[in-house]
């Protein structure tokens, strides 16, 4: 038996436990040790959160941390450099232009790009991706219900036909889902790409343990809910990759991920909380990296007078976005790592930002929020029930923020009743608009204006049972067609002031990710676009 | 110390006679003593949480979060600035409640079923034994959570969750003890004298049979207060923002630095346990006929 | 007898003053105070006394194996020579086992149930390097075979539940003497054990002190045990010894009180005096074991007291080679017989059986227990314990019920009180049929018949004050109009069983085993029955209790015109206080008659052995009696034999018995027998 | 034997099939629908994709019809689709098991290996300071709870005196051992990795400790006292009596008797130990069985939670099952009566 061998070094550790052996970490007096260090230096070690990855398989990547991963083993035809969300950069597309007759985009692929696998990227494998992903039906087809068709026209060139062409694709196809994944080989393991591929598909589980893209690195080997290893695809067109391997550490919280970055089992640090980011300030050895994210945590009011009457109506809704302490929140709850936009479009998205919010956004202002509580006719407040899930977001979790908001709006009286659930339930009465509130986040699939602004008119509308006025509608579909930039910009700015006199959504932050990274890394290139780190660029000092 | 004593003496069929000397006295019931005595100190404090306490323990104050240790704020403060020895206070409110209650119920139920399992014997003792087997076939946790998840989270739940797993080891026990008993020759004493099944149980029977019970019942309730600060650490316990020692403890386990968050409210759960613990094994002594003799 | 005993040697064990001490939190308990006494080789040596005389504290003593509270506090114990009170561990041991071996009570547990048969009895052996493993073996199958059982082979393969209690005895002695010890130590090796079986262990004990020449020391409150097996007697009381001398004469004319009281206790099978109705007893108890008296320590209870026992008498020789602890028969004068006042048999006696007015009717009754099954397939089980029993009994008479253990007995007290109710039969009490009646018709009935208990300690409930336990029947039938009434008669009844009225607010634990007996004798009178069924009301008492015990219950028939169904094993007694007798064998009745003609006359050979089988405290006696041997034991009550059930182990057995099953005829008026060849008797 | 060990087998069948049946009672008695929540934001809101999940796991059927889909999936091994993991459950569970295992198996073995003779120890000297000392550290251990036991542990050990590896199984650069048992002890002394053996085991003594913390007090109470019990039995005064060494005395005569009592509780402890890693597991990051009925209860993924339930029921019954037989080893008196 294997315990026979085990105990004796049991007891060995043990003794290291009782302090016998001094601090030496437990790897230190091990033969061979020099090659481990030796490897550890080529290898980018990630710690973070990774407990929601349930496949890697781009088609079906509906979650928060797999596009990280999928954009390091794979590239879209576009793509976006960190810190601008607006202009997009070639990808595997060198050159994009509309179709002649304009119903349409055509877009030129980079010339021999090979797969990880060998083979080398053409239109058909660029068509076999998007076909496919259009018709599994999961979550990113509904960002291509507006494609007609992909079209082949050469080995290097290939066209997107759309319903209506001024709406906005080209942002969506820098989304990870969009990724090009090597047809031959997927289709060799049970892909499907025809329209009844979302039976026919059942190349996922395979994708989840290799990866057959273009990118930087290739998917080695994925332990569910414990780490994924990636190893440098040698043939990479971007040029060798500065890593061997990375690893992508699931941790399950963030006290041992800040343990293990101090102790330099891991690189970066992906989930700490403001103190700990606050306690990390002054390391000599370890550094922190912020960027801004695209996401927000938000408030939802129902319209539905049969949940809450008071919340039926505007003044009430209103005296409730007046009542918040957001500078309370942001300052203390997230130690500062946060902005706020106005309404339901994150700042640094075009018509979005921080000074705007300070125009034209909700303030705390507890007198205006009383006389509002009047005109309701609720002159001494009501109570409401807020539903939010059991888990952490930016630093903090719900349930303190919504701790913290039972006692900010008990100063006007409004009565806060909190509800918290599993993250599953919650999706299911939020999406039922079976609630009277709720406090959730939001995180970009893509990078275009649009897909928030119709959101707020169109399905997240629906949960809340409001109707939004005709004129605003056609607002937004203006915006999304609006080609010129400074007009749409104006567009935006009109349809977020409704939007705040709505006050059915009140966002109360936009979270500055904060990264622990040690300084053995010189470039950390994070991204605000969906995929949070740029592991390709990751370069070590 | 008498009202924790009580049932001790009632529960022995024999007068504690080991008064003449203290020294035997402390190495035979010390340990239960120093049991009852924490015991007493937590209830006390549960009952005067609101006395002692020094701010109210839902008092939200950003500004002054996750400060260490202080005059103001004797066992520092949490996320939300609140004060983490006021919650420490309410929470034993919380914790003993659901401990005791849970166990309690739990007791009772399951004696009375195995009590009348036993006494009915046949077809209902098959019946509710093999039922009994069956519910102790779950592992305890693992059955709770999936009740409590099932059910939804609340404190009411939760101790739902726990009394529907917690009954079953008590019918076993009441059964065994009932047999033993029923057979005795007062119990067929007690039936010559004309009286029913029911009157002999409760009468005659269960009085004799309550030593091991009360034992069972003293360790399981720090045995169901661990459980409950566990489903509360795992989020499936009570609602927030109620202090609880479990979901304290959840709520700063990530705070390593700011290690008194999660640290106290684990003190307190070791204690109030351990409390329970040293009584429980010292009435089992006390019980214990090898430990009289000497 | 050996010969041995009589050489003038050097004694194999001298004990000298040996105080064994007990540290409890009430103090110490000096059980063994100055005790002195000898063994001389091949002897065997009677130890006699009851219960916490400290007669097995001594046995332990001389084997060092007493309990860690308990301590040897001085004297010596010199075994050949050499003083086991200051050898240290390692010389005990190999002492133990090897030259000096015990026999425990209960052979039951004695054995470690996982196992087997010969590791236990080859271990002794060959730790004491006395033989290897295999010549060991060989060994142990020979002394099984010595020691009675059949197809020793098999038995050193088996494990101990695989045996009835003699047969585990039997392995017992086995590995006493698998090492030829110069001394076994057996304590009250037979009283498990049931009367016929006592009787093969007895003569076994015999014999193997002959032919292995080991002294024996044996253990026993019972004098009949004694005079049947030792050739001399040392009487243990309070801790020291009261009388020594050699068992003739100590049995014929015992020189201390105590002894003659212990003698004249009991109930002689052989000297029935027809009419006497009171046994000799002595009030009291033993003393206080904490602190003894100052004086002679029997003198509270002696009848024979003079103001010189105020001051502690020394173990002095009385005649010979007889030495007695007392003042009074220093002089060598013997003590007189007891005087006991001869009644002329109670006037309802006289009346013919058969005119009494039935009080309690049986026919065919029948019980059967299922047992749990062992695994799925098993068929089910069941005890035959009650198999088709007819039995009457009359107002006033006392019927007596004897059986071996296992024969039904209890289970018949039990099934006629309605405790359980019969599978099939019928159960008529003055008339009513109370076979199947509900709790609810019985509720009525419960009044007329009560119960006495066999074990006092189990039969009273821990929880509540006499006065409860007392007043609790009172008040369920509402025997008084108020509780003052009901005070009253709870002390009425406490007076009635000799209790004073100040132990009403006791409880039980506060009582010795005699006094609990009379509570719960009080508590069955307490609804003024008429029928009382006791179910071996004395057998767990020392005789001087039962004694008492018996007159109490004759005192009380006497005034309250009782009629009892009295349940024992110990013949003597049944024959003392039965109108009739009843014996029961494997939940059948083997014969039913007047106790005289079955003692004097009895017809069925299980009876005749049964008789034979009872010692009695009569060294010459029992050196002169011609003993019918019964052979094995009483087969399973699960599958009983078929035809007469008794044929297993019958002298007389033949085909027939096997064939068909002898039913209860009345061979004599009113004597019942169920076997075929009653007429061979 | 053979008679008694098929009984054995048939009454535990029996009692398996019940078990299912009142899983399935706890699935049907959860309120809220939870298919709905589980196709993404959008597809939630379009009929058809539900209509088609929820015919898929056939929740439109009256309640018996699902419990028999339930049975004969459970038969083939089916225990559903895992809602949050999107794969077979059963998938799920194979490639959690082992860790538990290892984890579960390690700290049983620590807790017996220690638990046993400590309450020998205890007994055979007892009211010595060995006794008390067991009674103490046992009683301490039971009373700990496990969640906080885990983090001071993390903390003390791994964060601040260093000393002890941190989370998971292996270090976060290593690769894991090439899969055969899924147990990383064997498998890489399989494939000869010493390095990630010594690895492994250094990064299983924390979470060890901690899981075996309170069944080491169990062990230690129930051996004393039924060591205690065995010494006042006759047949050991008779060993005694035989002049048998004491050491032989309490290891030929006492122990094997008093280890009875014993046997059924570590049968219990080691079913306790599998079972009761929710909450070790999930503060050390360990990828077993426990971490994933914890997320699992989070999510509400009944099939999940379900699944492991009546797994671990299984195991349950599996393990009463081996004590039962084991006892026909130990108890001669078990066989025949």
């Amino acid at each position: 038996m294997n315990h026979v061998r085990i105990l004796p070094v049991t007891r060995r550790d043990v003794m290291r436990l009782l302090g016998i052996g001094g601090g030496a970490a437990i790897g230190a007096s091990l033969p061979g040790f020099e090659a481990l260090a030796q490897s550890r230096k080529e290898t980018l070690v990630i710690g973070m959160d990774i407990r929601d990855t349930n496949n890697l398989d781009p088609a079906r990547d509906l979650h928060y941390t797999p596009p990280m991963t999928i954009h390091a083993c794979y590239d879209t035809l576009l793509t976006m450099t960190p810190g601008d969300y607006i202009n997009l950069k070639p990808a595997l597309a060198t050159k994009w232009a509309r179709t002649p007759d304009g119903k349409g985009w055509r877009f030129t692929l980079r010339d021999n790009v090979k797969f990880v696998t060998g083979n080398t990227m053409t239109a058909q494998d660029v068509k076999y991706s998007l076909d496919r992903v259009n018709y599994i039906g999961y979550q990113a087809s509904q960002y291509l219900t507006n494609v007609t068709e992909v079209k082949v026209i050469d080995d290097k060139t290939i066209d997107v036909m759309l319903k209506n062409p001024a709406e906005p694709i080209l942002t969506i196809l820098a989304a990870p889902s969009f990724s090009i994944t090597d047809s031959k080989l997927v289709a060799a393991n049970g892909g499907d790409a025809t329209t009844d591929s979302k039976t026919k598909d059942k190349a996922t589980e395979w994708l989840n343990q290799t990866s057959v893209g273009t990118g930087p690195y290739k998917l080695a080997e994925w332990q569910r809910g414990s780490q994924i290893q990636l190893v440098a695809n040698p043939s990479y067109w971007g040029g060798k990759p500065p890593y061997q391997r990375v690893v992508v550490r699931h941790f399950e919280d963030a006290a041992a991920q800040l343990l293990s970055l101090r102790r330099g089992d891991i690189d970066c640090a992906f989930n700490l909380l403001p103190e700990q980011i606050a306690t990390l300030k002054g390391e000599k050895d370890i550094g922190v990296e912020g960027h801004a994210s695209l996401d927000f945590i938000y408030i939802a009011l129902s319209h539905n007078p049969e949940f809450n009457k008071a919340l039926a109506v505007k003044e009430a809704r209103q005296a409730i976005a007046h009542a918040i302490d957001y500078d309370g929140i942001i300052k203390n709850l997230i130690g500062g790592a946060g902005t706020r936009p106005v309404s339901f479009i994150p700042t640094g998205l075009l018509g979005s930002t921080e000074k705007l919010t300070q125009e034209i956004g909700f303030r705390e202002d507890i007198p205006r929020a009383k006389q509002l509580l009047q005109k309701a006719g609720f002159p001494d407040g009501f109570e409401f029930e807020i539903i939010y899930g059991n888990g952490a977001i930016a630093g903090t979790t719900y349930h303190v923020l919504g701790q913290k908001l039972q006692s900010d709006l008990a100063r006007v009286g409004i009565k806060l009743k909190l509800g918290p659930m599993p993250q599953v339930n919650l999706r299911t009465l939020y999406n039922g608009g079976k609630m009277s509130a709720t406090l959730v986040y939001w995180n970009p699939p893509a990078v275009e204006n649009a897909l928030w602004s119709w959101a707020t008119v169109q399905r997240v509308a629906k949960r809340l049972h409001w109707t939004p006025p005709a004129d605003l509608v056609k607002l937004v579909d203006a915006a999304a067609v609006e080609t010129d930039q400074k007009k749409a910009e104006q567009l935006y700015i009109e349809y977020q002031k409704q939007m705040v006199d709505v006050a059915n959504l009140i966002v109360l932050f936009q979270p500055i990710y904060q990264v622990g990274v040690r300084r053995s890394i010189k470039d950390f290139p994070l991204t605000a676009a969906g995929w949070q780190l740029d592991v390709g660029g990751v370069k070590p000092s | 110390m008498s009202e924790a004593s009580a049932p001790i003496l009632d529960a022995t069929p024999f007068e504690p006679r080991a008064r003449t000397s203290g020294q035997r006295w402390r190495r035979r019931y010390g340990l239960a003593v120093i049991g009852a005595a924490i015991i007493v100190i937590w209830i006390v404090v549960a009952l005067a949480a609101p006395l002692l306490a020094h701010y109210p323990p839902h008092a939200v104050d950003v500004t002054v979060r996750l400060l260490p240790p202080s005059a103001a704020h004797w066992l520092g403060t949490d996320p939300l600035g609140r004060d983490v020895y006021s919650r420490l206070l309410f929470g034993a409110r919380v914790s003993l409640f659901a401990g005791i209650t849970v166990v309690v119920l739990g007791a009772i139920f399951g004696t009375l079923l195995g009590g009348i399992a036993a006494y009915a014997g046949g077809r209902i003792e098959e019946g509710l034994m093999r039922f009994t087997d069956l519910m102790l076939c779950f592992p305890p946790i693992i059955l709770a959570m999936a009740i409590a998840a099932a059910m939804g989270i609340g404190t009411i739940n939760t101790m739902i969750a726990m009394l529907i797993v917690w009954w079953p080891k008590f019918a076993r026990l009441a059964r065994s003890l009932v047999l033993v008993q029923r057979s005795q020759e007062y119990v067929e004493a007690a039936h010559l004298i004309g009286y029913g099944p029911s009157r002999v149980l409760l009468k005659h029977i269960l009085p004799n049979s309550i030593g091991p019970l009360i034992v069972l019942v003293t360790l399981d309730v720090g045995h169901a207060i661990i459980v409950f600060s566990g489903l509360s650490f795992l989020g499936l316990g009570v609602v927030p923002p109620t202090p609880e020692w479990g979901a304290m403890v959840s709520e700063n386990r990530e705070l390593v630095e700011q290690w008194w968050g999660a640290t106290f409210p684990g003190l307190a759960i070791l204690t109030v346990v351990m409390g329970f613990n040293f009584l429980g094994d010292g009435i089992r002594d006390w019980l214990d006929p090898r430990a009289r003799r000497r | 007898m050996p010969a041995a005993a009589k050489e003038p040697v050097q004694p194999i064990l001298e004990v000298r003053d040996l105080r064994t001490h007990f540290d409890t939190d009430a103090g110490v308990v000096r059980a063994v105070d100055g005790v002195s006494f000898h063994v001389m080789p091949g002897e065997t040596l009677g130890l006699v006394g009851e219960s916490g005389s400290g007669k097995s504290v001594t046995a332990l003593s001389i084997m060092r194996l007493l309990q860690d509270q308990s301590r040897i506090a001085g004297g010596s114990i010199l075994f050949c020579g050499r003083d086991i009170v200051t050898m240290d561990a390692e010389q005990i041991r190999a002492l133990r086992g090897d030259q000096m071996a015990m026999v425990f009570q209960d052979p039951m547990t004695s054995l470690n149930p996982v196992l087997r048969i010969a590791r236990q009895l080859v271990e002794t052996m060959v730790i004491h390097g006395r033989r290897d493993r295999n010549s060991a073996l060989g060994h142990a199958v020979q002394l099984l075979g010595r020691m009675g059982i059949t197809a020793p082979e098999r038995a050193v393969d088996s494990y101990p539940h695989q045996f009835s209690g003699g047969m585990r005895q039997r392995v017992m002695l086995a590995m006493g003497f698998s090492n030829e010890p110069a001394l076994l130590l057996a304590d009250e090796p037979t009283t498990a054990l049931d009367v016929t079986i006592q009787a093969q262990i007895l003569d076994l004990l015999r014999e193997l002190n002959t032919d292995f020449g080991a002294a024996v020391i044996l253990i026993s409150h019972d004098l009949g045990v004694i005079a049947n097996v030792c050739s001399r007697v040392v009487v243990m009381y309070a801790g020291e010894v009261v009388e020594e001398g050699p068992t003739e004469a100590l049995l014929s004319d015992p020189k201390h009180p105590y002894t003659w009281a212990l003698l004249n206790a009991v109930p002689r099978l052989d000297r029935y005096i027809p009419g006497q109705r009171r046994l000799t007893t002595i009030e009291g108890m033993p003393p206080d074991s904490h602190q003894w008296p100052r004086g002679c320590r029997f003198a509270a209870r002696c009848p024979f007291r003079v103001e010189a026992c105020t001051e502690h008498p020394e173990l002095l020789p009385v005649g010979p080679t007889r030495h007695s602890r007392c003042w009074v028969t220093q002089t060598g004068q013997s003590l007189p017989k007891p005087a006991l006042p001869l009644v002329a048999p109670a006037a309802v006696k006289k009346v013919p059986a058969a005119d009494r007015e039935v009080m309690l009717e049986i026919k065919g009754l029948i019980k059967h227990f299922p047992v749990p099954k062992q695994n799925f397939f098993a068929p089910r089980e069941a005890v035959h314990a009650v198999d088709g029993v007819d039995l009457i009994v009359r107002k006033g008479e006392t019927v007596g019920l004897v059986g071996e253990s296992g024969c039904g007995k209890s289970t018949l007290a039990r099934l006629i009180v309605r405790i359980h109710e019969p599978d099939a039969g019928l159960i008529k009490f003055t008339g009513h049929d109370i076979t199947h009646a509900s709790a609810a018709e019985m509720r009525p009935l419960r009044r007329r018949i009560q119960m006495i208990f066999q074990d006092p300690y189990a039969s009273l409930n821990p929880r509540m004050m006499v006065r409860d336990i007392l007043a609790e029947p009172i008040r369920f039938h509402g025997l008084t109009d108020d509780e003052a009434g009901t005070q009253r008669r709870v002390e009425e009844l406490l007076g009635l069983v000799g209790l004073s009225s100040t132990t009403a607010a006791k409880y039980p634990h506060e009582f010795s085993g005699g006094q609990r007996q009379r509570i719960s004798i009080a508590r069955a009178l307490a609804v003024t029955p008429d029928l009382i069924v006791a179910d071996e009301p004395i057998s767990s008492l020392d005789v001087n209790i039962q004694a008492q015990i018996i007159n109490l219950l004759i005192d009380l028939q006497e005034r309250l015109h009782l009629t009892y169904l009295f349940i024992a094993h110990d013949l003597a007694v049944v024959r003392y206080i039965s109108d009739r007798v009843v014996v029961l064998y494997l939940g059948k009745v083997m014969e039913i008659a007047p106790a005289e003609a079955l003692f004097d006359r009895p017809l069925h050979p299980y009876t005749r052995s049964l008789i034979s089988a009872v010692p009695i405290p009569d060294a010459a006696i029992e050196r002169m009696r011609q003993r019918i041997h019964l052979q094995g034991e009483p087969p399973s009550a699960l599958n009983p034999p078929s035809g007469c059930r008794f044929r297993t182990r019958c002298p007389m057995a033949a085909a027939r018995c096997a064939a068909e099953e002898p039913v209860l005829h009345e061979y004599r008026p009113d004597h019942w027998a169920a076997c075929h060849f009653t007429e061979r008797v | 034997m053979l008679r008694y060990l098929t009984s054995r087998i048939v009454a535990t069948f029996v009692m398996a099939l019940l078990a299912t049946l009142i899983v399935f009672l706890i699935v049907s008695l959860v309120p809220g629908d939870p298919v709905l929540s589980q196709l993404g934001d959008m597809a939630a809101s379009n009929p058809e994709i539900v209509k088609a999940y929820r015919a898929k796991w056939g929740l439109d059927l009256p309640l018996y019809e699902q419990y028999w889909i339930f049975l004969t999936r459970l038969l083939n091994g089916d225990l559903g689709i895992s809602i949050t993991s999107q794969r077979p459950v059963m998938a799920d569970i194979a490639q959690y098991a082992p860790a538990t295992i290892e984890l579960g198996t390690i700290a049983f073995i620590l807790s017996v290996v220690i638990g046993v003779p400590f309450g020998i120890a205890a007994a055979v000297a007892r009211d010595s300071w060995i006794d008390h000392s067991a009674r103490f550290i046992s009683l301490i251990g039971v009373s700990s709870p496990v969640f906080w036991l885990a983090f001071i542990m993390l903390t003390v050990f791994y964060g601040w005196l260093q000393i002890a590896p941190g989370p998971g199984r292996l270090d976060p650069i290593d690769l894991p051992p090439p899969r055969v048992t899924g147990a990383f002890l064997i498998d890489s002394a399989l494939a000869s990795r010493w390095d990630l053996l010594h690895t492994a085991v250094a990064h299983l003594v924390l979470p060890s400790i901690v899981l075996c913390a309170a069944t080491l007090g169990l062990i230690t109470r129930t051996t004393r006292a039924s060591m205690l019990d065995t010494l006042g039995q006759d047949y050991v005064r008779v060993a005694r009596a035989k002049g048998l060494r004491e050491r032989a005395v309490i290891v030929a005569h006492a122990l094997p008797n008093a280890l009875i009592p014993v046997v059924t509780l570590g049968g219990l402890a080691y079913a306790n130990l599998l079972t009761g890693t929710v909450m070790t597991e999930t503060i050390f990051s360990w990828p077993g069985l426990g971490l994933y009925t914890f997320r699992s209860a989070l999510a509400l993924d009944i099939p999940a939670i379900m699944g492991m339930t009546l797994v671990f029921a299984f195991v349950y019954l599996l393990i009463n099952l081996l004590v039962d037989l084991s006892y026909a080893v130990l108890d001669p008196r078990v066989l025949k009566r």
